[in-house]
């Protein structure tokens, strides 16, 4: 996290580049909002670095007029650590999307949360393959007909949010891209925390999966689904907060009417040392088609990788001075020749 | 020890002597024959060595699959090769004795530790009967030594004083072995005493037995008459200098060092586990006062894109694996090549296809780095040719990448990373300046006063380096094709071929840049040219030297860089009545010859896992170049 | 329609002509190139087809970034290429025009929709001046046609009565476009009718509205007076039989699937999407009902992990994918290598390296496939040269690997992937029988009784194919080297240079085992030899036409086999002057051809991410067969 | 899951392989118990294939005398599914190692078990690289010193179990080498279960990393450290139960003296339908040097991929027969040419 002694406008964080993706997409949104925020929290263009895979959201960094990497499917992460670990001076931003992210990329996702690699990573998940024109993805809910699955996909779909949580990322949270306000939350708690943040943004691709958000976005059906995460508040919701998320006694999470609920209702912590709870706040929507917890799930401090592994290096020179090469080639059993 | 005890015997002088230590794995030849080698460099001989291990971390005792072994060279003459057939076997088993006494030489010593030929030994070796009683081996003077026994008997004190078990004192007869071979070869052990000492330093028990054994080992050589003669070879005319035993993945290691302190970047290695490439990572996770970044990745994809990244941010990045984990590479590799960024990728090859041989080495990974890759994607190729050239290939490797801003692949192999070799140590200051190579980029190019990330260098055809955190130059790479200059995404047809063109010229620039290849033809008149590469150098050698005795006239070239090819090539190739090239592969190098120049270059191939002998080279090349006669 | 009406118009009559519609990614050029083709298909032309799109799903509206065409060659000859210069170019904006104009003959057709040729359009397209209003044109028949206007004046009535938009009637402006050319060379537009009451059959509303706008096309040809001539190609004299157009992509499905019924095993299709290879799983995810099992793996990996498994068990196993994914799955493909297990790994390449131009086509990808794996790991490779043969290469790539147990690479690219040509249905019954090509091992092979799993057919040197689930041939596959016979780990150094002789050997086998090498040298007496692999089939075919109409005395052969090559070829090549061998690459197959024949075969190669024309081939093949001053 | 006529023993399940682990390693203990136990459920040897990865565990195949695949490091799932598919009639066990299976192999884990590919995983996790002669792996301790971290790895650990239920894995369960009674319950369960099963056991490296499980193998500590969860049972340990397992209101779980948790005692249910306690009780130890949960954690019934994909294969040759070749190149346009 870099802070900036100019004043910087989103316009600084546009590059010249034309913008390519579908009238409509929601992709736009996102961006605009990025460019915003990062002219708002004083981020350093020159210190700021894009890296993306492959897909319609991976197209991303060549809007942004920062430093980018527009590389391969789903090793963005993999090249993020590389730069993270030489370069604690940059803010390493990794867009993604849910195929590029979870399906091919889900290994180096997964490594990269529980080494809590100094990185914020935003998957665009739109819930179908966007460029290679419309396969379902691992986020698809089940039964989707695309391309590839005309009877209807088969495989359970992944939630994020439960599979970070289940590498023990320090950092996860959710939104959606048109809700500008609570995006811009979201991602400057991602942009304040050291370690890797994880994001999830629902992102409608409005050629291949159109309205795969409708519950979460339409005017008369947000208030009714979105379960806003608020750090110290009861989670409720509900258009007069008449419903209540309460723990039951193994743990799960239930959706009880909040005059039910009494001293039940949960209030929300993102700093819980074990993302337990954070879990189970995950569990209440199995896809956002109803009731959808969205906000910062977890947020908790915890060494970072590149951190600890600068450290070490520093503490070998202090221990055993800087490195000196003759002395190295000269260790060992040397002889001379006369 | 004084060496005056064994003046009773006759002493015979020798030019050159080849031992063979093989036991079980569990009974510590590596670390006798890495002794021996050291008392032996220290000796003042040159040397090299060839170690041979199972695949199996601990394959069952006893049993062939069991076996590990080490074999060291030593002359006082220049040597190049670990040795063909050995002198000296020293068989610690059954299965030790099976395994390599066709490899002796005839009428060699054997020395078997009697201990272990029990009926079960024997049967786990496949021996129907005991080949110490039947007539196997009446050729060579055979030495029956109770090892085991004789350890024990000098470890008496020890067990009794309750400072170790049996079971710890008999570990220890790998170092009465080794006592006794030293005192047959005149070889100084108290070095050797000195290292158990500090190794055990927290076990001084440990120490103690294990120098107890070694000097009993000495000492029933001395006492006992069953040795009627020692051998001596004498030091070395080597060059004068300082040297060290170094084997190919320390060198590589330390080579990457001094490329990061020639050049002044950090150095970043990323790597994920994988024999025989490992140990250059252990190497350099110790390394970390030298400023040095060591990633254990998920796996070799991972380790790539992180090198990427780290050379995108301007360090120098490196990562090694071996054919499988190259295998998985190659998309990234893609990625590196057309945003042209310096890095080194490192192939230490052992034997394919798939799992293959993962302990053996093998050179059949060079169309793989070549070619293995999606699209035309050319990188430059070196490899090296000893275990010490292992250090200045990678800085040579380095000074390609950093001058012409492209990754680098380096080859090495099984045979190399493991064996060692005397090694003079370079003169710091003397080694390539690498900080001339490149510098960062740090102003716009454009008279406009913008930046642009694919303007080259005239001379190089290099791209700017310019790195994250530099103010105004913030720009976009990918693995799309680059408009020429810009940078942007461009489809346009005629761009792209000329990209593909461009990216082909620089490789030729390097070439053209590189100096005259050198080519051994002592007399200049040689009809017969023998052209190789990598770890094959030592045998080529040997097997020319031989040749040479024998009034063959024969010229030698061993190429370090195989992408590009050297332009001299042509010339050089055309020079000669008949080519030959041996290759451990089914011919990849004679095959980009031959395509090149369209002359008939002999191929000569053998996949066995194991490096050539020199014996076996120069009747090959006897064959193709003068014919069955000889 | 009937054709009469055009009656009063001068009707000329042509052998062939090249048509090209040029448009926004929005304006559904493809689906009107791909209507086009059918109407002419059905009247009965031979035909070659060239879709070329942007790699963005919708790049912005009217920029040169965005323009899709679709060309179209027929003939009523036998016709090979797509055709070079299109004789009639339809612009439906600025951009298609300044893109596409420079490619049209001289003094071609060009159709504009002078609808968009706005300020802003200009503007995007890059144009200073508006084209219509300079002297751009003036070398051209020019039609300026306000076809989106004339779209709204046709479907005013639609609008009015609420059955459709303004926007979705300007949607229809394709199909008014398609019309009118439709009416200019006779081509029916029944069919096309039909095609789109068919396809909007839940939307009776915008079906009515765009075979209204196709009508009005038509009629606006024939109404106005603008268009003097209307164009007549005959049907060709293809062979009688049954036809229907075929995409390459389309027609590797329905091999597959052929291959399937015709082996009689179950067919598994494994993959992971990747332009331009993703539409063989869309295709094959729609014949379920032919017992196919589709998988969409996580990614290229697994795709090829599960087909080995699948392999394993006994289905004809396959998976595609391009040159990125390709690179993900070569160590996966030395597992399946080594384990000797048939299936196919399909490669529809598209330009390299890295991300390259995805959607665009290119044969670079010829080393990678053989050359791209750790080891020495032969694996067949063939080639499909057209759309058609996309069907029968499936069936012959099925042969080898179910014949020979060995995973088999097919090459196709993106211009094959994705053109169309007519193609003569094949009688099922004559298609390849593959159940005789193997059966699965029921019984101990060895006269003990027991069962080794690599104990070879004398022939073919295959190994048995033993399922899991066959009570008594339980045995273990993996990637470490084998025992001979046994199949058991074999670390033995002979061993393994034996197993590697015999992989080649059995590629070798596989070579030796085919029909012999067709050459067309129509008078057998030629002094050039044009010699391709792949999807330039069509240009060379064409080029060789050309030059044989001047007089060239021309021979052509081209390689379905790229591995092994063929065993006629050493003396084929020696039989020519000139060999000349052009590629969409750097001189792939040139290089293998002269390492293996020493032959100096000269190489042409262009990587535009376009075919090459067949002019462009003619004179390459002049310059180099009979010298500059042709 | 198929079952014998004939009565097999362990014999019939031993190959002719010399087995080649080094001496007291702790996967001989594991080999005898799969082969016991095949014998003991009734498996048919033929119907039986063991695929593995790369590593010292993977050599596994070789001494089990049924069809085995010793394939490549990490891909051991992506055969397994492939088989799977297309041969619903076999038994298919997976073996793999903490390296093979969550560092090289974690993404092929991860979307086996979300699809519920039917399929038995065993994961020896020994926390250390064998066959390459100890290096870290992911589930290595934090600050553990090997051959690649002289100076302690930095890498925060996965814990399998975690991993596993957070993709939603239907049956979980976790072992030790040596305990031979209760592997086999484990395994029992995994065998019987339809769809995937995981199954961390813990498997001593006497080589490189001796000891490292030996708070609960060591006479004196287990009883103290083990946790064994049984269905239906409250959960309490040590050597007289005085320790009690008890959810927080939170949704986490911690552990108290039996007499103070009263009825807050979680009574184990593996069949829950949410992941959620199961995630709970793996939270209980991050790595297993203290109290460690062991036995059963999640076995719930889910639709299983395979199943599902050869039911649309017989729905669609119902709906339209079984797929005729000419019928099929005959489809679309076409003409005939006289
Ligand atoms: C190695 C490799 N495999 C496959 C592809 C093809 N590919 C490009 S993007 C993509 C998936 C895109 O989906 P997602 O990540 O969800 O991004 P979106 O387009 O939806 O934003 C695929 C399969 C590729 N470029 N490289
Ligand atoms: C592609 C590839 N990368 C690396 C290796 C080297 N390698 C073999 S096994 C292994 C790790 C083994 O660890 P684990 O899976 O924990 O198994 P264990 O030996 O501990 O049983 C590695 C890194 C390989 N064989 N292939
Ligand atoms: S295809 Fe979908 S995700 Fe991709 S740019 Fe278009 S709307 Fe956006
Ligand atoms: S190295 Fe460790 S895991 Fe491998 S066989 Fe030996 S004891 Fe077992
Ligand atoms: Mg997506
Ligand atoms: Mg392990």
């Amino acid at each position: 996290m870099t802070t900036n002694e100019r004043t910087l406008t989103k316009r600084d964080f546009t590059s010249d580049r034309e913008v390519r993706w579908c009238p409509g997409c929601g992709d736009y949104a996102i961006l605009a909002t990025v460019q915003s925020l990062l002219a708002e929290v004083g981020a350093v263009p020159e210190k700021t670095v894009f890296i993306s895979g492959i897909g319609c959201s991976s197209r991303f960094p060549y809007y942004m007029d920062t430093y980018g990497f527009h590389s391969i499917h789903g090793r963005a992460p993999t090249l993020a650590t590389g730069l993270a670990i030489t370069r604690p001076d940059l803010d390493i931003w990794i867009v993604t999307g849910d195929g590029d992210g979870l399906s091919i990329g889900g290994n180096h996702l997964m490594h990269t949360l529980r080494r809590n690699v100094n990185v914020n990573i935003l998957l665009f998940n739109n819930e179908i393959y966007g460029l290679t024109k419309g396969q379902y993805s691992p986020t698809s809910p089940l039964g989707s007909t695309h391309k590839s699955t005309p009877m209807g996909s088969l495989d359970r779909p992944i939630n994020p949010v439960s599979l970070a949580l289940g590498v023990e990322a320090t950092f996860v949270g959710r939104s959606i891209d048109t809700d500008r306000k609570h995006l811009t939350e979201v991602l400057k708690g991602a942009y304040e925390h050291r370690g890797s943040s994880f994001v999830e943004i629902y992102q409608n691709c409005n050629i291949f999966n159109d309205g795969a958000f409708a519950a979460l976005k339409d005017p008369d059906k947000k208030d009714l689904n979105q379960i806003r995460l608020q750090a110290g508040e009861p989670i409720t919701f509900g258009p007069d907060g008449e419903r209540a998320v309460v723990a039951e006694s193994d743990g799960s999470m239930s959706i009880v009417p909040t005059e039910e609920a009494g001293d039940r209702v949960v209030v929300h912590d993102p700093a819980r040392d074990e993302p337990t709870t954070a879990f189970a706040l995950s569990r209440l929507a199995l896809n956002p088609t109803g009731p959808t917890p969205i906000g910062i799930f977890r947020d908790v401090d915890r060494p970072v990788y590149d951190d600890q592994l600068r450290a070490q290096v520093d503490a070998a020179k202090q221990q055993r001075g800087e490195g000196e090469l003759t002395a190295l080639l000269d260790s060992g059993n040397v002889w001379d020749v006369l | 020890m004084s060496d005056t005890s064994t003046a009773q015997r006759e002493r015979i002088q020798l030019s050159n002597a080849v031992v063979r230590f093989a036991g079980d794995s569990g009974d510590g030849m590596q670390l006798t024959g890495d002794r021996f080698t050291t008392q032996t460099a220290l000796a003042g001989n040159d040397l090299a060595t060839l170690p041979d291990f199972p695949a199996e971390i601990r394959a069952p005792a006893g049993t062939l699959a069991g076996v590990s072994s080490f074999q060291l060279h030593f002359s006082d003459q220049d040597i190049h090769t670990p040795g063909d057939a050995p002198d000296v076997l020293v068989a610690m088993n059954p299965a030790a004795l099976h395994k390599h006494l066709s490899a002796l030489k005839p009428g060699g010593i054997v020395i078997v530790n009697t201990d272990a030929f029990t009926e079960r030994n024997l049967q786990k070796a496949g021996y129907e009967e005991s080949p110490l009683e039947d007539n196997t081996l009446t050729d060579y003077q055979l030495h029956e030594v109770p090892i085991t026994e004789l350890t024990l008997r000098a470890l008496e004190g020890h067990i009794e004083r309750g400072e170790l078990n049996k079971k710890e004192a008999e570990r220890c007869k790998n170092m009465l072995a080794l006592g006794l071979v030293s005192w047959m070869y005149h070889r100084p052990i108290d070095e050797t005493e000195g290292w158990l000492e500090d190794k055990f330093a927290a076990k001084p028990a440990i120490a103690d037995a294990n120098v107890t054994a070694l000097r009993a080992g000495w000492n029933y050589g001395d006492t006992t008459e069953a040795f009627a003669f020692t051998y001596e070879v004498k030091a070395a005319k080597l060059a004068p200098g300082r040297y060290r035993n170094i084997t190919g993945n320390q060198a590589m290691a330390y080579g990457l060092v001094a490329a990061s302190v020639r050049s002044a970047l950090p150095l970043f290695y990323g790597s994920y586990p994988i024999t025989p490439a490992s140990d250059i990572l252990h190497e350099l996770a110790k390394l970390k006062h030298f400023g040095v970044a060591t990633y254990q990745a998920e796996d070799e994809i991972a380790a790539m894109g992180s090198v990427i990244g780290a050379a995108f941010g301007g360090s120098l990045a490196v990562t090694a694996s071996s054919g499988p984990g190259i295998a998985l590479k190659t998309e990234a590799m893609g990625l590196a090549t057309i945003t042209e960024l310096p890095m080194l990728v490192i192939d230490v090859q052992r034997g394919g296809p798939s799992t293959g041989l993962p302990t053996k080495t093998e050179q059949s990974d060079l169309f793989q780095v070549l070619y293995g890759r999606n699209g035309e994607a050319p990188i430059p190729v070196l490899a090296a040719a000893s275990p010490a050239d292992c250090f200045h290939i990678s800085l040579e490797a380095a000074r390609i990448a950093l001058t012409y801003r492209t990754p680098v692949v380096v080859l090495s192999d099984g045979y190399l990373a493991n064996s060692a070799e005397p090694w003079m140590l370079p003169d710091i200051d003397e080694l390539p300046d690498l900080t001339t190579a490149f510098s960062f980029t740090t102003e716009p190019n454009r008279a406009d006063g913008s930046f642009v990330p694919f303007l080259r260098d005239e001379d190089t055809l290099a791209r700017p380096w310019a790195l994250p955190g530099t103010p105004g130059l913030e720009h976009r790479l990918g693995g799309i094709e680059k408009e020429e200059e810009t940078g942007h995404i461009s489809y346009d047809p005629a761009n792209h071929h000329a990209m593909t063109e461009m990216r082909y010229a620089r490789l030729e620039r390097i070439g053209a840049q590189l100096p005259p290849l050198e080519v051994e033809d002592p007399d200049g008149d040689a009809e017969v040219l023998v052209i190789g590469w990598g770890s094959t150098l030592g045998p080529i050698q040997a097997a020319c030297h031989q040749l040479r005795q024998r009034g063959r006239k024969v010229a030698r070239v061993h190429l370090r860089h195989l992408a590009p090819l050297h332009p001299d090539l042509e010339e050089v190739l055309g020079r000669y009545r008949t080519v030959v090239c041996p290759e451990n592969n089914m011919g990849q190098l004679a095959m980009l010859l031959r395509a090149r120049t369209l002359v008939d270059v002999k191929s000569y191939d053998r996949v066995t896992g194991q490096p050539f002998a020199a014996t076996e080279l120069a009747a090959v090349i006897e064959r193709y170049g003068w014919g069955e006669q000889a």
